[in-house]
């Protein structure tokens, strides 16, 4: 057994996944209409190739990326493009989306599928992940074919797959690690190739041992790991850390520390796209939080609004006072819940109105604790008052670029301070300021 | 060996120049708001206060006590700090502008540092010899510093507090060196 | 004449050295541990203030502006001298109390101060007063702060008894820490009472 | 007398060899330097005090040349010296017309729609960033008062309606406030100036009217009132060219939204317009 | 669904259940056990003088932010544990007035003229003791002997040979109210520990470098452990939050620094015990702890690999 080192700080909240963590994948119907947004990455929105009114097929090219980096976004359903206008997104902002009125009958294009996709050479494997639309979807939305695919000189020593789930509630990736184990497997292998990395490692905090168990039966010589159960472990710079002792350097990007991380549902998409052919337009969703009357987890089509996936989880209990998209930790609230799922969006949390308010800002008593908890070793007390003071020169020079805004000094202030929040704003003001002379 | 220990930790601690004496008041409250500064200046303190107290020195014993002229002793003194600062600061001036950014800039304000003369003064009166007087102006220039960085420290982390505003400013500046004071207080006796 | 009051009062409250200026701090401190030294201490100066201020002035148009400065120091050194070998004289009790302070005037910026800011620049009786106004305000300030740090600390007034022998005192106003204290308090309220004139 | 003899020898010697010390000295380390920092110097009392909180007068000089020093830090000098200080760095006036801020949004707690609860710290821009604050409106003021923090003047407050007011008389036309602003909605107007269209909404009015009950609609009645043509449409918003306008009022009687306000007690300005 | 009105803030949307209020609040609790001995070692006097303490340093925390026009925030219990921490670190026969005075002082000057809770560089209750010590050092050294009040010399004045170091662990020795029950103050310092509202490293620091500096000089360890303020000092005076450092490495230090001025003091200087001072020497280098110990970021200083 390999020792696991760690990483900087960390916190241990209550994960609260109890309710979804048995509950087995439902797969959900499509509803009537959906709205599938033409950004649903990190880059470029996509350039729509339908028309209002034009007939599409399930899994249909809808828009085409744009650029080097963006992501082509493809039909869930069969039915009738009835709009292409701004729609609200689950990022706060409208978002151009495609709406598509649901025929019922789930005729899908040709696929492209082969019996056994590990022949196929690492051009390939890219170029099917890139026409699949598959973007990390962990979180970050990363086209996933273009971090497949570092720099010439550079060599890859791992691939981590990272199957962590650290944020509480969220239980879509463990439900995926224990029910699709195999297509995990299946897609790491391919990104390895893809990539050329030397070694796979799939790490699972061990607050998830079933997911540990399937993940073994069918790993053969990949490495399947077991991490302390510490958030935020599934953050891409933490889990390097953690697992091969390297530091990502200020300011760059994986590869730099020979390394490429790689989310499970990034690595069933994979598999999905290469070997059967699908293209990104499904995903697994937990519903959950108190006020969801029967938390689950889902296998939705991409672009169903929030709001039926509610009423599929049986609806809210009692007054809602927050619904957020993602995890408690990073994800965000929201207040239209016509929102579609769309690729990045793992969780739909509802709270009720108590776990809702924000609670009274108290004095800092520097108690430190937000600097013992930080993983980027920042000292977010500091950052958190150049913030609220406007002195951006100085926020930076502690480091506030370095912040990857996991929330862990937030979380643990027992004065309830708006660290990150502040820190936030300082990393902002920053890029907007090194932007301005250039 | 043990003697000269016993003036350098007087002068730094038990005999604190700012903290115990009152000397060097001005500068003290002047330029405590940033480390940064506090340090340039702390160390040109110390290191005129070694080159003055030298120099006085050897006017004193060498031309105003055998000339008894002990009375120009004020005079004397003031000329050869004034002097001797100037000529320093020309010299670094031209010479390193490093060290001229760092520590020269604070050269015109020591001049009228009471530390200086007062140390000087004190070097007389106490009889020390010349090892003796170098000694004690570096006990002297280091406890000034420490007294002024510690300050600085300590009302730099006050940037973003809500002091009451009349006590903004000088105020609570001279609260924390009582608070300081006190502190140091605890050295009383150590030597 | 009304200019001449003018250049008297200025230096009692609105730049009042002390409290609203903050310079000539070292004896302000040092020597007010009862209100008698500080009177002493505040009236030394002032005559420093007032014949060198006289002096120079009067000198003005002698003094070259490039060596200004040394000259100036000159002057004051001397006046300091004749302040100290006469205390050492007739006064020498207190002489021994203020100790170094006495030779320490030379660099009290409230003398080279005016001396650069007033006397270069005005008449002789202009700064014949503006030197008495500013050395009758520091000794104010500085009888103030003697008279409250004896009496808390001693209990007593220019060596009249308030409380009885032995009463329990506050044995810190006596020390270092309570100057500063007293000093930074009394700054703020000073602060507090402008503020005040300010806004009515 | 011999003493007298003896002081005035050693002392003179000693006061001349220094000076030529000195002498020799500044000719030798003799350094450029910023004329200008020399000029302040002049100024200055020169007494090094440091009560200025720089490391002396030559350093107080080099910081106000530089901008970091204030022209009246100097508490020695006071008044006098500040004044001279100020002539040789030449402090900008205002020019000829003074400006002051406006508030381009009427889109108060009571006209504007709410479409939620914000929770987060009172700050317009961590608001903007989250979810875009809780109008419904995207365009308007999100109503945290960063403007009015920023003021250093004391030339604005919150009203009770939860939008900014300036008080003109304050205002130094600075421009703090306008940087706040994450929205955009704080510009720097002529004084005379007292017609304004307080909206900065680009929707149409099919968005507008449920988001706002005082957001311009684009109707265009303005445009077409106006007699001097200072008013234009841009992405179905409003626009005045305070060049052409006169303060006549017509568009303000004319816009159903009641978005275009007049402000009590400004003149009505003779134009020379080119039309 | 329509007029749900929802309530977004930017994340994280969770927080830790603990507050500052109850960190506070633990720290009076973990002073319960030594209340209590100090109670049953000087019977009245520890009740009067700790209540006294009290009253007067939240009636000043209240009195001064009234005059402010600021809201009264005594309902955070800082003023309450200041009040608490003075009452038992002075001699069982300080008069009342004077119990009132230093606690009003350690408020007022100690902490709200910083601008309260968070912002004064060093320890309030200190500053009351040495404000104390300072201005009424015969009232501030006129020791008692437990359960009768009978003058007796504290166990520092005494020497290591003559104390008995059962004694000095259960408290029956002359000495400051809270301060000489060495078993009431690690009951309250491993309950503040297991509170998570302590930070090992700033009493390991001080209790170990106290050891070592007496190994060193030929003294003994156990003795200058239990004997004066040590304990008390290392156990709740040092780790007040607010003045002692942000960085690991700064507590480390900061530790160690205090541990070495008490036992310069201790066997050079003219005070018996040196923790006040110590403290408050090391509570002012604690913001030049903080700068030079920042520890360093994740990824900076890290070369990419090839």
């Amino acid at each position: 057994m390999r020792r696991v080192k760690s990483f900087f700080g960390g916190i241990y909240p209550d994960d609260s996944k109890k309710s979804t963590a048995e509950a087995p994948i439902e797969i959900l119907a499509a509803p009537p209409t959906l709205v599938v947004p033409l950004l649903q990455h990190a880059g470029a929105e996509a350039t729509p190739v339908v028309a209002k009114g034009d007939e599409v097929l399930k899994g249909q090219l809808l828009g085409q990326a744009n650029g080097a980096v963006s992501a082509p976004v493809h039909s869930p359903v069969s039915g009738t493009v009835v709009a292409i206008e701004p729609r609200a997104h689950a990022c706060g902002s409208s978002v151009t989306s495609i709406v598509i009125e649901n025929n019922g009958e789930d005729k899908w294009v040709e696929k492209n599928s082969h019996h056994d996709p590990v022949q196929l050479d690492a051009a390939t494997i890219r170029q099917r992940i890139a026409d699949a639309g598959i973007v990390g979807m962990g979180g970050g939305g990363f086209p996933t074919a273009l971090k497949l695919n570092p720099p010439n000189n550079i060599v890859i020593d791992y691939l981590i797959i990272n199957g962590c789930e650290c944020e509480p509630y969220l239980t879509a990736d463990h439900r995926l690690m224990v029910e699709y184990s195999e297509e995990i497997i299946l897609g790491a292998k391919l990104m390895a190739k893809a990539s050329g990395a030397r070694k796979i490692i799939i790490a699972v905090e061990d607050n998830k041992p079933d997911a540990l168990e399937a993940l073994r039966r069918h790993a053969g010589a990949i490495e399947v790991i077991s991490l302390p159960t510490k958030y935020p472990e599934g953050g891409e710079k933490q889990l390097i850390q953690a697992v091969t002792g390297r530091e990502v350097p200020s300011g760059g990007l994986p590869f730099q520390a020979g390394a490429i991380v790689q989310n499970v549902a990034t690595a069933w998409a994979v598999t999905k796209a290469v070997r059967d052919g699908e293209p990104s337009i499904s995903r697994v969703v937990t519903v959950t939080g108190k006020t969801i009357k029967e938390p689950k987890n889902f296998l939705v089509p991409l672009g169903t609004p929030i709001e039926y996936l509610v009423e599929a989880a049986g609806g809210f209990n009692g007054t809602v006072g927050k619904v957020v998209v993602g995890g408690p930790m990073m994800g965000g609230a929201q207040f239209d819940l016509s929102a579609p799922v769309c690729k990045t969006v793992s969780g739909v949390l509802a709270f009720i109105e108590e776990e809702s308010i924000t609670p009274p800002v108290l004095p800092c008593i520097k108690c430190a604790r937000c600097v013992d908890v930080c993983p980027a070793n920042l000292l977010p007390l500091r950052l958190e008052a150049y913030g609220m003071n406007k002195m951006w020169d100085e926020a930076q020079r502690y480091g506030a670029l370095d912040c990857i805004e996991c929330g862990c000094c937030s979380y643990i202030c027992p004065s309830k301070r708006p660290l990150l929040q502040y820190i936030r704003l300082a990393k902002r003001e920053i890029v907007a300021k090194q932007k301005k002379p250039s | 060996m043990m003697n000269l220990f016993v003036i350098l930790l007087s002068a730094l601690l038990v005999n604190n120049f700012v903290l115990v004496r009152f000397l060097g008041i001005c500068p003290f409250m002047g330029v405590s708001k940033q480390v940064d500064s506090a340090i340039g200046m702390g160390l040109a303190t110390t290191f005129v206060m070694v080159v003055a107290s030298a120099a006085t020195w050897l006017i004193q014993w060498f031309l105003l006590e055998p000339f008894g002229l002990p009375f120009l002793q004020n005079m004397a003194f003031i000329l050869v700090i004034a002097s001797m600062v100037q000529l320093v600061e020309m010299f670094l001036h031209k010479t390193s502008p490093g060290l001229y950014r760092a520590m020269g800039i604070f050269l015109p304000l020591i001049t009228t540092n009471c530390a200086i003369l007062g140390l000087a003064i004190m070097a007389v009166q106490g009889n020390y010899s010349f090892i003796e007087t170098v000694v004690f102006a570096l006990g002297g220039g280091l406890g000034f510093t420490l007294a002024l960085i510690l300050l600085a420290g300590i009302r730099e982390d006050l940037e973003f507090a809500d002091i009451p505003k009349p006590l903004q400013g000088a105020g609570i500046a001279f609260i924390i060196a009582g608070l300081l004071s006190l502190a140091f207080s605890g050295f009383a006796g150590l030597v | 004449m009304a200019s001449l009051w003018k250049d008297f009062v200025r230096g009692l409250w609105e730049e009042n050295p002390t409290f609203r200026i903050l310079i000539g701090l070292c004896p302000t401190l040092a020597v007010t541990t009862s209100a008698i030294n500080g009177m002493s201490m505040g009236l030394a100066t002032a005559f420093v203030l007032i014949c060198s201020s006289a002096l120079i002035s009067l000198l003005k148009r002698l003094i070259p502006d490039k060596v200004r400065i040394p000259a100036y120091i000159i002057v004051i050194a001397t006046f300091v001298t004749i302040v100290d070998l006469f205390m050492n004289a007739y006064l020498p009790e207190l002489h021994q109390v203020l100790g170094l302070f006495i030779p320490l005037i030379v660099v009290n910026c409230i003398v080279l101060g005016r001396a650069e800011a007033f006397a270069s620049k005005n008449t002789v009786i202009a700064s014949v007063f503006d030197g008495l106004g500013m050395g009758l305000g520091f000794t104010w300030a500085l009888t103030l702060l003697g008279s409250i740090r004896e009496i808390l600390g001693a209990g007593s007034v220019f060596g009249y008894r308030l409380l009885p022998e032995g009463a329990t005192t506050f044995g810190i106003m006596s020390l270092p820490p309570g100057g500063f204290i007293t000093l930074g308090i009394l700054i703020a309220v000073m602060n507090m009472i402008a503020n005040r004139q300010k806004a009515s | 007398m011999n003493t007298t003899i003896v002081s005035l020898v050693s002392m003179g010697t000693m006061g001349a060899l220094f000076a030529f010390g000195l002498a020799v000295a500044s000719k030798k380390f003799a350094i450029e330097t910023d004329p200008k920092v020399d000029e302040i110097e002049e100024v200055l009392p020169g007494v090094n005090c440091g009560a200025c909180g720089f490391a002396g007068c030559r350093s107080f000089a080099e910081g106000v040349a530089s901008g970091e020093a204030p022209v009246n830090g100097c508490p020695v000098g006071g008044a006098r010296v500040a004044k001279l200080v100020a002539e040789i760095i030449g402090v900008e006036s205002d020019g000829p017309k003074r400006r002051v801020a406006q508030v381009l949004c009427k889109g108060g707690l009571a006209e504007a729609k709410q479409r939620g609860t914000y929770d987060g710290p009172q700050d317009c821009r961590i608001a903007n960033a989250t979810q875009g604050g809780d109008k419904v409106c995207s365009y308007g003021c999100l109503g945290y008062g960063s403007c009015v923090e920023a003021c250093q003047f004391d030339a604005m407050y919150m009203d009770e309606n939860g939008l900014p007011v300036v008080i003109e008389d304050n205002c130094t036309a600075c421009g703090k406030c306008v940087e706040a602003c994450p929205r955009d909605i704080i510009m720097l107007v002529n004084e005379e100036q007292g017609v304004h269209i307080r909206c900065r909404s680009l929707l149409t009015g099919r968005f507008v009217r449920p988001a706002c009950s005082v957001g311009c609609i684009a109707c265009q009645r303005c445009v077409k009132v106006c007699p001097t043509g200072a008013i234009y449409m841009e992405n179905n918003l409003a626009h005045i060219n305070y060049d052409k306008c006169t303060n006549c009022r017509e568009c303000v009687a004319v816009c159903p939204m009641n978005t275009i306000v007049w402000q009590e007690g400004k003149p009505l300005i003779e134009k020379a317009v080119a039309n | 669904m329509e007029d749900m009105k929802l309530i977004v803030a930017p994340s994280p949307h969770i927080r830790d259940t603990d507050r500052t209020e109850k960190i506070m609040f633990s720290v009076l609790i973990a002073l319960l056990p030594v209340l209590v001995a100090s109670i049953y070692l000087f019977r009245w006097d520890a009740v009067r003088l700790v209540l006294l303490s009290a009253g007067a340093a939240v009636a000043t925390e209240a009195i001064f932010q009234r005059l402010r026009n600021k809201p009264i925030t005594i309902g955070d219990g800082s003023a309450l544990v200041t009040g608490v921490l003075l009452g038992l670190i002075v001699p069982p026969s300080l008069p009342s007035w004077m119990i009132i005075i230093g606690s009003a002082f350690a408020v007022a000057i100690g902490k709200q003229v910083f601008g309260g809770l968070g912002h004064n560089p060093f320890n309030p209750a200190l500053v009351g003791r040495a404000f104390l010590t300072a201005s009424f050092a015969v009232a501030m050294t006129n020791w008692t002997a437990p359960f009768d009040a009978i003058s007796a010399a504290t166990p520092l004045a005494l020497g290591a040979a003559r104390s008995n170091i059962p004694n000095l662990f259960f408290g029956t020795v002359a000495g400051s109210l809270g301060e000489t029950s060495a078993v009431a103050i690690l009951i309250g310092g491993i309950y503040l520990f297991y509170k998570g509202a302590l930070d090992y490293r700033i009493p390991v620091g001080i209790l170990g470098t106290v050891v070592a500096m007496s190994l060193l000089t030929g003294q003994d360890p156990v003795f200058h452990l239990l004997a004066g303020s040590v304990l008390f000092g290392a156990v709740f005076m040092a780790t007040d939050p607010v003045t002692s450092p942000i960085t690991v490495g700064g507590r480390w230090i900061f530790g160690i620094g205090i541990g070495l001025i008490i036992m310069l003091i201790r066997i050079w200087g003219s005070y018996p015990d040196g923790v006040t001072f110590a403290i408050l020497l090391m509570n002012a280098a604690t913001p030049l702890l903080n700068r030079w110990t920042r520890p360093r970021i994740y990824g900076q200083g890290v070369k990419a690999s090839e």
